[in-house]
């Protein structure tokens, strides 16, 4: 196999908090994810997963094990990988549309065609009325979609996605599902992706992470074997695709357990 | 009532309610005059003031002295602007370690025991009274900047990282942005500060400027020529905190509750 | 170069770039050649002769509990006005133009008229400090209490919280951080206000000692003043600084960033 | 309880006052039959508008202040004591050039800076006469600027200004470095001036009348110590104002000092020239007569 | 029929945006809500939910409309109607433990009954551990735990709770959506519930409000005529349950569809 995208040893995190005490929030996670590979992690909340984005990003250092990307340890963030926030993290001062531009002109994209693929990102989350709003004067869901918008606009090789879809309707968040889809498949990203929505990880991923309760662990690493590209209405009735969600419900319902049991 | 209507009365309204402190205030103070409880000497009624100053506006002299502080007044507080944002910059990302003792230290000091020197150094002229002002006036701006940089919420600096943004580039892209309201509440107090300090270098040695007027006529007790420049430098501190205000409200539109 | 220096500590750095001003300050007097401006070394040694003596160290005392006295009221005065200047804008509109009418009045030139009211003793004083370490304190407040999360007063509204609880209760914590800005620069302020107010009418003071040495082209005991004063500034600084993390500890961002200065 | 006197002070000619501040046990009375709260204060001017104020009873005044408080502000007030003066042979207030000057005259002066300690102060006025006198407009032919006594050295070898003014102790420290060159004086205008005089408030005198002579006793007497103890004022004066002995040592009380008259006497007599001089100049806006500040019975010497 | 809890009629809702425009969020909305009653709002992101709620609560004021609360007109907050905002709005220099005691202490209870409640509502969010964290040092969905515990404690008639499980996994959600209906039929609370989750709605509902997208106005009210007590594993075979989901999610289709034809 050649060599992974991203390749996650060892990896431990502590947090010191306010009142002195050492707080294990990850313990000893080993992934590695290939090129191209989308990945979802599963996970209770507050195990660990935003942290374990953020060491991927290069935001936070790990207290102990190691991360390459593409062979290089990462050393701090770059724009090969594109976080998306749970807090969607926009810039207040900025329109809409100069968020999503952004990074664009930070790379020395053009004024007009960096507005150009702005508008066409704003277009595709469904709020091309919007351009000219400031974050504040966004409901949550919109605040979302134009943080996803922000990170797809500078087409960054990896994906860092935190629960990017969790405050969205039922309707906007398949559209956006077959989107970043189609997205995916054309760009052959690479993907980590943190839900909740153990059907979303299903109908998305190569493969799903599945961590214990806090500290987190690795629990189990499921494969899907779904073929692609995959249709929803198609998956519906796919026995395996049940299958599979029954299958992770029952891990994540383990997960619970055996903490309460310990 | 249709909007505008509303819009309108609210308006009213808020000129109404920022107008009538300062009103009651100057009637107190007429009323004082008027009766008897203090001397004219001491303190001159408002209306005395305000006649004389208005007689005096006009007057070629006195514009000259008023365009002597000015000069001195802006050039001070533009310098201490430049300077007070890079290096508050400048401290809160890499020169913390080095630059906030030299701050802590000379934050502190009062400006004026320095000003002898500063005549010796930059002579009678503008440039002693303006460098009295940058130094008086630089560590508002210089502590609201750093304070206001360092605060910067990290997720904002992560995402322009994450998008490519050079160390520079984030720097004047989201660092000084994000610090903008506070850099803004630092520069008021400057300005404020800078009118202060600017009246005074006058005060102890000049030629010229309101500061001087002040003192000539204080010397001479002519009590409400006293008063008129005092009149001026507060009216100049009002107009030029309105010019900032209006600043603040162009560049502020994004940010959180700042209408 | 950048490392080396974090691995020397905090300590070392301060001793570092304090040692740097003043071999800075000892080589620009040498070459300025100035009366006004002598060499640190020349400043430096009057240091202990002034604080040798019983005399100047009351001085100094006195001067410094005005300025405890004017910065207490200040900040008794000033914090819940800025606050509530921060949160009505009513009152904003009402009091933002006196103060800014005030603030640009030199209280030296006032001198006379505030002894008229409150005497040649502390007491004009006290109120010249007070009225100085008000100015950023007002503002700084104001700024803070302005841009509190309009859902945290929410949610204090709706656990049946009261206007005046709401403006201690959540619109000081919030705003905390910036008070304590203002506290900061207004602690620099009251020291150089102690002294200016000093100017005009001296009584034994700080102010008096250094204004006496300016009357008498005393150079040397000039900057000798000028370096205990920035020692008491110091000092009170760093005190503050210990205060301030550990009341606003909530408010600093998450650790172990990865990013060099990264909004540490 | 006894009498307290709110007595405003400054620096640096007051020796008769510093005496009495720092060895007050010398005095009989002081601190029994009445006492004394002393602030210091930065020039005369703020003084007038205390007392105006009510704050201070009594200060030191420049015939200039107490004319210009008198006819601008109705100050009603008596002349105790004088402090020092000017008189034939004494110090005189100087204007100094840099040795190798080409000024050589007041009518060299056209068009070159002089500082001067203060705008609008009595020797601004007594060098504008001067200048006057000599053809020179001292509004229109030179540039003025403040530098104060004590800065006036440095700006003149600083080459800030090409004419200097000088008093003690910068004079006599100017002329032990050496390099300056007298150009002219305000003896070169008048003889006798007077500099600083001590003066209460005309209500307060009439009020405290007993207290005023004592006052005005223990000052006279202060003077009598001053003068005859010489080592010991210039200890006093070096605790009041932190100039170091080796520095006062030079001229304290020597020829080369103002002239201090051991019974404190008021020269009325240059009072009132003073005050036609600074009315000439525009100074004082009203013709002012010396006699409205004198009452015999609390003036120096008191019997 | 009685007086209902909650009447709004003819709320309407205008913003005025920093570029100066007028947007109207909310149109003409009409609904009433009976005493005890459990009202679960539907509708795409950024149709003017939470501005909904924000009017009910008191902070924001309609532009036009009225809206009584037990046939008082509504004129500000009042510890009667207790929110959880989509954000949180945690005390951030407040511990967990402290923010969860607030309301409490608020209303005058003692500090060791308040201490009591709020450690018992931390143990029922599964946030016992954390008592004495700092919001700053929890994740997204402990974080919004925290605000339910805070509102629950200070026990509310009303709760007005903004897609309060949004950032919760599956198993918590569970736990928290039955704790819940737990409190809420053993206190007689009214609730008004936004939601993206449909099943989350009939699972817990007695009508669910349909919204059409921006400017938000009523598409539907659907009575969900479900049994109570109410047991998940039970409904999941249920018909009708099944038959509402199925008539929402189509409701939530139309919503869209509509809105990309006109
Ligand atoms: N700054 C910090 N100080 C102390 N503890 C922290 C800090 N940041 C995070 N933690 C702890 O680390 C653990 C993991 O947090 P993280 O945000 O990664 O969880 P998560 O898996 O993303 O949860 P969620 O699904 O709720 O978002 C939590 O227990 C949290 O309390
Ligand atoms: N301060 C504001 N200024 C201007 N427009 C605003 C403001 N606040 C909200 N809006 C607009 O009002 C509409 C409704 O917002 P709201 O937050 O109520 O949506 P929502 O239904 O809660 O959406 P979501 O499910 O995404 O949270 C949005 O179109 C938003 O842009
Ligand atoms: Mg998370
Ligand atoms: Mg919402």
């Amino acid at each position: 196999m050649s060599e992974p995208m991203i390749a996650i040893q060892g990896l431990t995190k502590r947090f010191s908090t306010a009142d002195g005490r050492r707080h294990l929030a990850i313990d000893d996670v080993n992934v590695e994810v290939a090129e191209g590979e989308f990945v979802s992690i599963l996970g209770p909340s507050g195990c660990g997963k935003s942290t374990l984005l953020y060491m991927v990003g290069g935001f936070v250092a790990p207290s102990s094990g190691a991360i390459t990307v593409q062979g290089r340890p990462v050393t701090g963030p770059g724009p090969d990988r594109g976080p998306v926030f749970q807090e969607f993290a926009l810039f207040p001062w900025k329109t809409v549309l100069e968020n999503v531009m952004y990074g664009l002109r930070q790379q020395g994209v053009s004024k007009a065609e960096a507005e150009a693929r702005a508008r066409a990102l704003l277009d595709m989350v469904h709020l091309k009325d919007f351009a000219d709003f400031y974050p504040k004067e966004l409901s949550g869901g919109m605040r979302q979609r134009v943080a996803i918008a922000r990170t797809l606009a500078y087409q960054p090789q990896i994906l860092l996605m935190d629960e990017p879809f969790g405050a969205l309707d039922a309707h906007t968040r398949t559209v956006l599902q077959n989107e970043l889809l189609g997205i995916w498949e054309r760009d052959r990203k690479t993907v980590l992706f943190v839900t909740h929505g153990v059907d979303e990880a299903v109908f998305l991923s190569d493969r799903v992470v599945v961590m214990t309760r806090a500290p987190g662990r690795i629990k189990k690493v499921v494969e899907i074997d779904l073929p692609r590209p995959r249709v929803r209405a198609e998956l519906l009735v796919n026995r395996r695709y049940q299958e599979y969600i029954v299958e992770l419900e029952q891990l994540i319902e383990d997960v619970h357990l055996e903490a309460a049991g310990a | 009532m249709s909007a505008s209507n509303i819009f309108a009365g609210e308006r009213l309204r808020g000129t109404a309610a920022s107008v009538l402190p300062l009103a009651v205030i100057l009637l107190a103070w007429e009323a004082v005059c008027r009766a008897g409880l203090v001397a004219p000497t001491l303190l001159p009624a408002p209306s005395v003031v305000l006649l004389r100053w208005i007689a005096l506006l006009p007057d070629p002299d006195f514009l000259h002295h008023v365009a002597q502080t000015m000069i001195r007044l802006l050039s001070g507080f533009a310098i201490a602007l430049a300077a007070g944002v890079s290096i508050g910059l400048l401290a809160s990302r890499g020169g913390g370690g080095l630059l906030e003792p030299v701050i802590r230290v000379l934050a502190p000091i009062p400006k004026i025991a320095l000003y002898p020197a500063f005549v010796l150094i930059f002579g009678f002229d503008h440039a002693s009274k303006i460098a009295l002002v940058v130094a008086d006036a630089v560590f508002p701006i210089l502590l609201a900047t750093f304070h206001g940089a360092r605060s910067v919420e990290p997720k904002l600096l992560w995402s322009a990282w994450a998008a490519g943004a050079s160390r520079r580039a984030t720097i004047f892209t989201v660092v000084l942005p994000s610090a903008l309201p506070s850099i803004l509440t630092g520069c008021k107090i400057a300005l404020l500060i800078s009118c202060v300090t600017v009246f005074l270098a006058e005060m102890i040695s000049s030629t010229d400027g309101l500061g001087h007027l002040l003192i000539r006529s204080a010397r001479s007790f002519r009590i409400v020529d006293m008063f008129v420049p005092l009149v001026t430098i507060s009216t100049i501190g009002l107009l030029l905190n309105a010019a900032l205000v209006a600043v603040r409200n162009r560049l502020l539109v994004g940010h959180g509750n700042h209408r | 170069m950048k490392s080396a220096l974090r691995k020397l500590g905090p300590a070392a750095s301060t001793v570092l770039s304090l040692g740097a001003l003043l071999v800075l300050w000892e080589i620009l007097a040498r070459l300025a050649q100035i009366d006004g401006f002598p060499p640190a070394t020349e400043a430096l040694v009057q240091v202990p002769l002034i604080l040798g003596e019983r005399e100047s160290l009351a001085s100094i005392g006195a001067s410094l509990w005005r300025m405890f006295l004017g910065g207490a009221l200040a900040l008794c005065f000033a914090v819940p006005v800025g606050l509530a200047m921060g949160r009505n804008k009513r009152i904003a509109q009402a009091l933002n133009p006196v103060l800014t009418a005030a603030y640009p009045i030199p209280k030296a030139a006032l001198m006379p008229i505030i002894m008229l009211w409150f005497g040649v003793g502390d007491l004009s004083k006290v109120l010249v400090i007070f009225l100085g370490v008000s100015l950023p304190l007002i503002y700084h407040s104001f700024h803070g209490a302005h841009a509190v999360d309009e859902k945290l007063l929410w949610s204090a509204m709706a656990m049946g919280m009261k206007p005046v609880a709401r403006l201690f209760k959540v619109v000081l914590p919030s705003a905390l951080p910036d008070v304590l800005l203002g506290c900061r620069v207004g602690l620099a302020m009251a020291l150089i206000v102690m002294i200016s107010s000093e100017m005009i009418a001296r009584q034994s003071g700080a102010g008096d000692l250094l204004f006496n040495a300016l009357d008498m082209a005393l150079y040397g005991d000039v900057y000798a003043m000028i370096v205990i004063l920035a020692a008491i500034g110091f000092v009170l600084d760093w005190v503050f600084e210990r205060v301030r993390r550990r009341l606003v500890h909530w408010a600093e961002s998450r650790q172990d960033a990865m990013v060099p200065g990264g909004g540490v | 309880d006894v009498p307290t006197i709110r007595v405003g002070w400054t620096i640096p000619a007051e020796e008769a006052k510093y005496w009495m501040m720092r060895r007050p046990d010398a005095f009989p009375d002081l601190g029994k039959k009445y006492k004394i709260e002393w602030v210091q204060f930065q020039g005369t001017a703020p003084m007038v508008q205390a007392m105006l104020s009510g704050a201070l009873d009594c200060s030191s005044q420049a015939p200039l202040s107490l004319g210009q408080g008198a006819a601008a502000s109705d100050l009603k007030a008596y002349i105790l004591a004088q402090h020092v003066g000017e008189k034939p042979g004494s110090f005189s207030v100087y204007w100094a050039v840099p040795e190798d000057s080409p000024i050589k005259s007041i009518a060299d002066l056209k068009g070159k800076t002089v500082g001067v300690n203060v705008y609008g102060s009595g020797v601004h006025g007594g060098m504008a006469m001067l200048l006057k006198k000599n053809g020179i407009d001292p509004e229109k032919d030179i540039k003025l600027v403040e530098t104060g006594f004590p800065g006036s050295e440095a700006a003149l070898r600083g080459g800030r200004v090409d004419v200097g003014v000088f008093v003690q102790p910068f004079a006599s420290r100017a002329e032990a470095k050496g390099g300056v060159r007298k150009l002219f004086a305000l003896s070169d205008l008048m003889p006798n001036t007077v500099h600083v005089m001590e003066v209460c408030k005309k209500d307060w005198v009439d009020a405290n009348v007993e207290t005023a002579k004592l006052y005005t006793r223990d000052m006279t007497a202060a003077m009598k110590m001053a003068l005859d103890n010489r080592d010991e004022t210039i200890k006093v004066v070096s605790e009041v104002t932190r100039a170091p002995a080796a520095a006062l040592e030079p001229y304290l009380l020597k020829a080369n000092d103002f002239a201090h008259d051991p019974t404190m006497k008021p020269d009325f007599a240059a009072v009132q020239t003073m005050f036609d001089m600074y009315t000439e100049l525009g100074m004082i806006k009203k013709p002012l007569k010396v006699d409205q500040f004198r009452r015999d019975d609390v003036v120096a010497p008191v019997k």
